[in-house]
């Protein structure tokens, strides 16, 4: 039988399929006289060299793209427990509404009165958002999470600074922390001190004491935290961290656990991020567009990104208030105002669920999680945190499985495609050993959870069994070269190809 | 319950698997006096009532003629882009972890970064970045690690984007970075390479090139690329990716070509959408591609039968590995919008490319010389532009601006604000979308305007 | 290993999925009270069992029909080469244009003041189609090519009753015709006399004209045939059957291949139809719907089904002209005015190529099909009708690969799907024996054709040193199960199961 | 070339694999004398062009708001129905002829049947026909082929909609089948079940039966399917399907039922789009299944699996086997609207479903309160109702409706033309998209109108 396969068969570059003079989208006109056109420009500024783009029909092009799409695990075609991710579903109308097309063609520098409709929206979006985390200001400018927390930690930065508390230049942050917890201060200029967990999956608090001090500008802290855990301490941490003169840093990521339930800015925190794409259910897009609202308390009110949407004076309207009005701000972070059209996907999401919508969130997406947790602590698998309540995600460790019969957690992450899932996150946090942190939402329903148990029972069953199967999986999804094996990551990084060239030999 | 698809049965079957009695048990770790008073948030809307407020909410946002660039154009985007960038298994999914199940994602971030590298004629690029504003702060930091020790200076010409400069000095000011404004030539519009002189002396790790700059003007790219490479210093680039159907890119500037490229993507499949999302997108070569921020995806091939496939890579520079010593805290990017620009620079080709700049180029010349038929309205700078340009009029600009804006007119960007010295001035673009009637509409209206 | 695999796993039917009391778009308010608002309705009209109907979660419903979708070749994820079906790349722009709300939303007997745009898109449309198909007189409300063809043939019918002409109730039709072309005549109650093709794939001349009499009330002719050839003799054809008395209908379904060059009303048709969703690239959504606006020559004007858009005597507007209007019209065909949705595609169609675009599409097409047919009879098929050019598509015959090794016609298109390529066209025309119809159309590149074409080749090359390969395939396309065979037809037939049913046990 | 992917190397290399030098050569078999002029059609358009014309032509079609019924209902579409019905894989596939290749399409067109036949109460449904009127007149053919030789004769009462008789008429007359039409009941609104008499004697084929009829009114249904049941006839229901949310279905009319069910499936996914595209659909006994025209989706199994799986089955009924004998010449018919169908039902569900009608009619009922109030407005039916009444004005309806127009509101359907005894008699409809508010103001403006 041959071994050329429908779902299999080999999808080429783009590049390849390239004809020269082919073409595209129905241009009007033609292209004769365009050198003329453009006889204003001096000869030397000209490029010469046509730029290596596609020359492909529009059939070809949606062919294309459409053939790829299908080489995806999605939100709306597969289970996605990716943990800490919070892969829900991303209602279609938030989408549609985005789209509508006034709210697209809108010129960033149109003129206030053309741009009410969206101002409005997003003047709302952040009274939810204040309601929501418990904070007082808000801005929505930061485009994703990281950058959300970039924001905070500036802000923090600033208020140190402007009380002239130059020395305070070290961020605590739990060695549970997400990687962009640290990275963001180390880019605020900060250095980083870790703290450790303790056995439960709280924050060591005598290691916590030992390393508040003067220098201390705060500490940055998720909760529930990425161990999937609730902080149970937390109101005692937020003291000691204020009577050290720190400020609170809270990453947002988790916020679904939580939401209409407790608030960060209940338990302390001075600065909130919150990622739409997790939450408020927008949509990942395979990468992003996100978009990480910041709140404050009063204290960081003034140092807030700009540009916000304010009212206006009248109260009848609303304008963009920007670094002229904003003299303390910690500026722009980017050309205009952050992601808007992802923030209205997260406006209309609000709008749909209201307050109670909000907090069944909570309610659901840990009862889902605690119940996952329950089926596999039940079928043998052994749970990070065995004492612990699930918040909206949890941790197994597969380290005895990896010691007896030496399966990894990436190896039981690539079964489960074999199964039509996709992996929940491994190897993060870092300090449990071969872990998957497993976060189902609240919008899947028990049967799908109850398909993925059996799916993880299963495979925990041919590790024993057979670990071969396991260990060289993923054996059912397809590559695009036509393979169907787990992809060389090594080869990848060593000999790093990241440009198609015409005359380099792929196949 | 919307998007929430428990029964009651479901409920008791799992609370009972659970072995709680009640979904209040779930949260009985958390501290009793935290627990939230019910949010102050409005009544759900049916997905008939929420379309029907923001229908509402939209025609309140009624679309202008729109003569204003400044950062944000407006093109036509063709009607595949969005149809295939918004379908569910593109938009619904996390950055690429598990890449055997990703392949469709990473083979256009593959192709994207392909085509990027080959528009701003560098090695490669990355996967992107948030804005255009927010690339060039990391090419700064980046031009900055690569630099080491030898000089924290940067020289940031006037002609870059003022939302540009503040971006960038927000993002890199904590980390010791000093941003040094080069004037520009008030006659010409652009900067005159003797500029770079005062800062030779004592060195600079990096001189940044906008091309064509903020006014639309075209640098001398060549003699600047050049100047700052004999003083040892890097070359930062950034342009506007439509310009590049058309002006020579970055990577072939002066001798040696600029060693970072980046910009704002928007304008390859987005729409202005008040100003985001776009995309930022950063590109460099082969010698400081360790040093990239945010996600790379490369082309390797599968254990079992050495087909090819994609997956992140060089992810030693990332957050997740690297935490506090990353080249970048950046973690999500603007994925989607390099699909639609895939998808969009698939359609157009290097011949659509080209086409669109000059479309563009030319309506604005064209504009251009309608404006100048009107008393009193000057061009300010003499050098060659692309598709933007300065005029002065001759009454104040907030007045002009105020009697078009119910017209539905954007009739351009005022630069006072930005540039006390530029009074009564506007920054002009015309793109593709703008029609000859449109122009001549709005001719007539200033004529008005400035009777 | 196990025999899970991502790409294959069952889809379960939607009901399988249902849960009581779970529900999927968001409705406001809540489902109390229902009873009491509809107390004005007397119990014994209200429905007591609740309907079948899935209750299911929105993710779930996205998720279940976006993979189903995932099941399907179409022209946007292959190369379909259908015979007599023209699935050509369907423009995008063509389907967003058509669903600006403003068109979607409008009621059909709103007032037509409200509905100028519409009506100006349609009226051009008709011209356009006149235009391209050489007749004077049109009406866009039929449904599909098979209604386009009933409101056709009525219309002939109604001629030749308005004339007295009672007796005329025969309809020739050639033998190599479509099964819609003697249904047709059967619905408008006439006989249908099937007149042979001869040996080149032109009409019988001398057959037809012993068929011609008194009886007849026209001749129903697709040109280019079916049989992927032009009927070099037309005209031949049309005088004699118009000296007879008859008229003569145009099966439309293969105008790709003349738009431009040839028109139907210059050979000496009387009535005419269009399948938009063929030469006009309106999608065939899986099945429809469709448009078959239908022209008309000088004497059938009268006759055409209303209701049609005409312009106001002012001359400054549009309006619908119904039967009031038209007294000797054979009537409506529809409930309003057929699918405009479809029809405004095609006129975006028609706008986009304009005039050089809608002759180009029958050169390239043209093109294509006469390269497929040279390359594969270079390959070593055998053409059904080797010594005529191919129109826009051809047909190529395996009684020889049947009779040698046993393969058949059908095991070749089965053979096709596995090396990613939807089937030809297969057993129709019926004259032609183990026939494939290829339509490559003009939107697919040259390269495309060539897989085809080496794909076909290895097929047969397989059929000769491994026939059961063949016999058996499809291997590689999953069918929901779970399975990967080909489906068992004859069992579908013999024991119908035609919907789900709670209580059966299907698995 | 728009959609053309040929190159100049391509053309020439494809010649000269034909051995032809020229295009012109492919058509040399045609007769000179038979090519045409070039065609008097307009220049291209680019996409940008045609979308900025489209718009335009868009925005002449103001909407209105909507009490207007009669036969076409706007209802509220999720976002989700026609993103995933606008997917490439639905939207550019064929009818399902190669059943391995098409398994998303046929199971679909499979779960549809089964809500179809679920809804009207029958066995079994093909897979959509044209629209309602159509389906109508292949429901009253198919009892014709039931029936045999015994009747040509069809009962059709004036209540069913009068533009469904003309389809009908058009459709079927060529066969020499008499539609004979049965009066209403003037106070009612409903047929009464002894208009059936006096064709009793000689007998008829079928009885159409549509509930609601076309005033909104309720027919006795299981007194008229029992009388045509003996009589020896059979009964052809003509329904809404929303209504079926609420209302007892064809299957469960009488004694024994309804022997076919037909209508408009517009409601269930479809935008009013002027009137198309919808789909009929048809739903019938099972002893009647080899009778159904169109196409049948069943469900069997793989040769070598025994793994469920879905084809076109029953084709032995159909044209391109049958010819002439055929159940009908239908061969597109409306597929994608059934997917459309499918995935609206699936989001609704049954409780949805029931909603939905329970809106309409609540707001049927609220309006027309609202409009007795009005001096002069009389309700013209006593009878119960579906969501759609008939009232009377003291006023021309037509010099109302054209006070109306300018305003944007549609206000109803007026029955004088179709029916000249109901002098000034509106046909009005409210659906889930009107709101309070638009109530409001419609009987404002309304008050005005008659005053
Ligand atoms: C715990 C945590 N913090 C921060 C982030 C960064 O957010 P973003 O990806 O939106 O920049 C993530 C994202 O995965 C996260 O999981
Ligand atoms: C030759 C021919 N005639 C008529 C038809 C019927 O057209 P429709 O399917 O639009 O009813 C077809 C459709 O396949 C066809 O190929």
């Amino acid at each position: 039988m041959s071994d050329i396969k429908g779902q299999e068969i080999r999808k080429p570059v783009i590049f390849e399929e390239s004809r020269n003079g082919r073409s595209g989208a129905v241009k009007g006109g033609d292209s004769q006289g365009l050198d003329a056109a453009v006889a204003d420009i001096p000869g030397r500024f000209l490029r010469v060299k046509k730029p290596l783009l596609p020359e492909v029909s529009e059939l070809q092009t949606v062919r294309h793209f459409t053939r790829l799409s299908q080489h995806n695990f999605s939100v709306d075609t597969h289970y996605y427990p990716l943990g800490s991710c919070t892969m829900k579903y991303n209602p279609r109308v938030c989408h549609t509404m985005s789209m509508l097309p006034e709210f697209l063609e809108r010129h960033p520098l149109a003129p206030q009165s053309l741009g009410q409709g969206v101002m409005q929206c997003l003047f709302e979006l952040g009274e939810y958002i204040k309601e929501i985390t418990g904070t007082v200001g808000v801005s929505l400018t930061p485009m994703a999470g990281a950058q959300g927390e970039f924001a905070g930690v500036a802000m923090i930065r600033a208020y140190h600074v402007d009380r002239g508390d130059h020395h305070r230049t070290e961020m605590l942050v739990p060695d549970a922390a997400h990687g962009t917890n640290p990275a963001t201060a180390a880019m605020c200029g900060l250095s980083v001190r870790e703290i450790p967990t303790d056995a439960n999956g709280d924050v060591d608090l005598e290691a916590l004491r030992r390393a508040l001090g003067p220098q201390t500008a705060g500490l940055m802290l998720t909760n529930p935290s990425t161990l999937g855990v609730f902080e149970r301490r937390v109101r005692e941490i937020s003291d000691l961290v204020h009577q050290a003169g720190g400020l609170l840093y809270y990453d947002g990521a988790n916020l679904n656990a939580i939401t209409g339930r407790v608030r960060p800015g209940d338990m302390g925190f001075d600065a909130i991020h919150v990622n739409v794409h997790k939450t408020f259910a927008t949509p990942h897009g395979g990468g992003g567009p996100g978009a990480g609202p910041v709140g404050v308390s009063e204290r960081l009110v003034p140092y807030l990104p700009v540009p916000m949407v304010v009212r206006t004076e009248d109260g009848q309207g609303y304008r963009w208030r920007d670094g002229a009005d904003a003299p303390r701000s910690i500026g722009r972070l980017s050309a205009f105002a952050g992601n808007i059209g992802i923030l209205l996907r997260a406006y209309v999401y609000v709008r749909l669920l209201g307050r109670d919508g909000m907090r069944r969130v909570s309610d659901y997406s840990t009862l889902n999680a605690n119940y996952l947790m329950a089926r596999l602590r039940q079928g043998g698998f052994q749970l990070a945190y065995p004492h612990r309540r699930a918040t909206h995600e949890f941790i197994i460790t597969l380290k005895r499985e990896s010691e007896q019969w030496g399966v990894s957690a990436l190896d039981f992450a690539k079964r489960l495609l074999d199964y039509g899932f996709y992996a929940p996150t491994v190897y993060f946090p870092m300090l449990v050993p071969e872990c998957l942190l497993i976060e189902p939402t609240e919008t899947e329903t028990k049967e799908e959870l109850d398909r993925f148990a059996d799916a993880l029972l299963a495979i925990r069953k041919e590790a024993e069994t057979d670990p071969d199967c396991v260990k060289l999986a993923p054996h059912h999804v397809p590559v695009p070269g036509g393979g169907l094996g787990r992809l060389d990551d090594t080869r990848a990084a060593r000999k790093p190809d990241l440009i198609w060239r015409r005359t380099l030999e792929h196949e | 319950m919307p998007f929430i698809p428990h029964t009651d049965d479901d409920v008791r079957e799992m609370l009972s698997t659970i072995g709680i009695d009640g979904l209040d048990r779930l949260f009985e770790e958390i501290e009793p006096g935290l627990l939230a008073a019910p949010l102050n948030l409005p009544e759900p809307l049916s997905e008939m009532a929420v379309t029907r407020l923001m229908r509402q909410r939209a025609a309140q946002d009624r679309g202008a003629v729109c003569f204003v660039g400044a950062g944000s154009y407006v093109h036509h985007i063709p009607a595949v882009v969005w149809q295939v960038a918004s379908r569910g298994e593109f938009y619904t999914a996390y950055t690429p972890y598990q890449a055997e199940a990703s392949q469709g994602t990473l083979q256009v971030l593959y192709e994207f970064q392909t085509m990027m590298a080959s528009l701003t004629g560098m090695d490669v690029s990355n996967a992107s970045l948030y804005d255009g504003a927010s690339a060039l702060a990391e090419a700064v930091l980046m031009a900055i690690r690569i630099r080491g020790d030898k000089s924290r200076r940067i020289l940031m010409p006037n002609t870059v984007n003022p939302r540009y400069f503040e971006t960038v000095r927000s993002l890199v000011h904590h980390q010791g970075i000093e941003l040094c404004r080069i004037p520009f030539c008030n006659r010409e519009g652009n900067v005159d390479p003797e500029a770079l002189a005062p800062w030779e002396k004592e060195g600079y790790a990096a001189l940044v090139i906008p091309q064509p700059n903020f006014f639309g003007v075209l640098e001398e790219v060549d003699a600047l690329t050049d100047r700052a490479h004999g003083a040892g210093s890097l070359v930062i680039g950034v342009v506007n990716p439509i310009s590049l159907g058309l002006l020579v890119p970055p990577g072939e500037w002066g001798a040696k070509g600029a060693d970072i490229a980046c910009g704002e993507g928007q304008p390859l499949g987005a729409p202005p959408s008040s100003g985001g999302p776009g995309f930022g997108f950063l590109c460099c070569r082969t010698a400081h591609m360790r040093q990239i921020p945010g996600r790379i995806v490369g082309r390797t091939v599968d254990h079992r039968a050495g087909k090819p496939g994609y997956v992140l890579t060089l992810q030693a520079r990332e957050q997740h590995i690297r935490r506090s010593k990353a080249t970048s805290n950046i973690c999500t990017n603007q994925g989607l919008m390099t699909v639609a620009a895939a998808v969009h620079l698939s359609l157009l080709g290097p011949d659509g490319l080209r086409r669109t700049a000059v479309d563009c180029h030319t309506g604005t010349g064209e504009f251009l010389q309608m404006l100048l038929q009107l008393p009193g309205v000057t061009r300010v700078f003499s050098r060659p532009f692309f598709h933007e340009v300065v005029v002065r009029l001759p009454k104040r600009v907030a007045e002009v601006l105020a009697y078009m804006e119910p017209l539905g007119i954007a009739l351009g960007y005022g630069l006072q604000n930005d540039f006390p010295d530029l009074e009564d001035t506007l920054l002009i673009c015309v793109t593709e979308v703008v029609s000859r009637d449109d122009m001549e509409t709005t001719i007539a209206a200033l004529r008005e305007a400035l009777a």
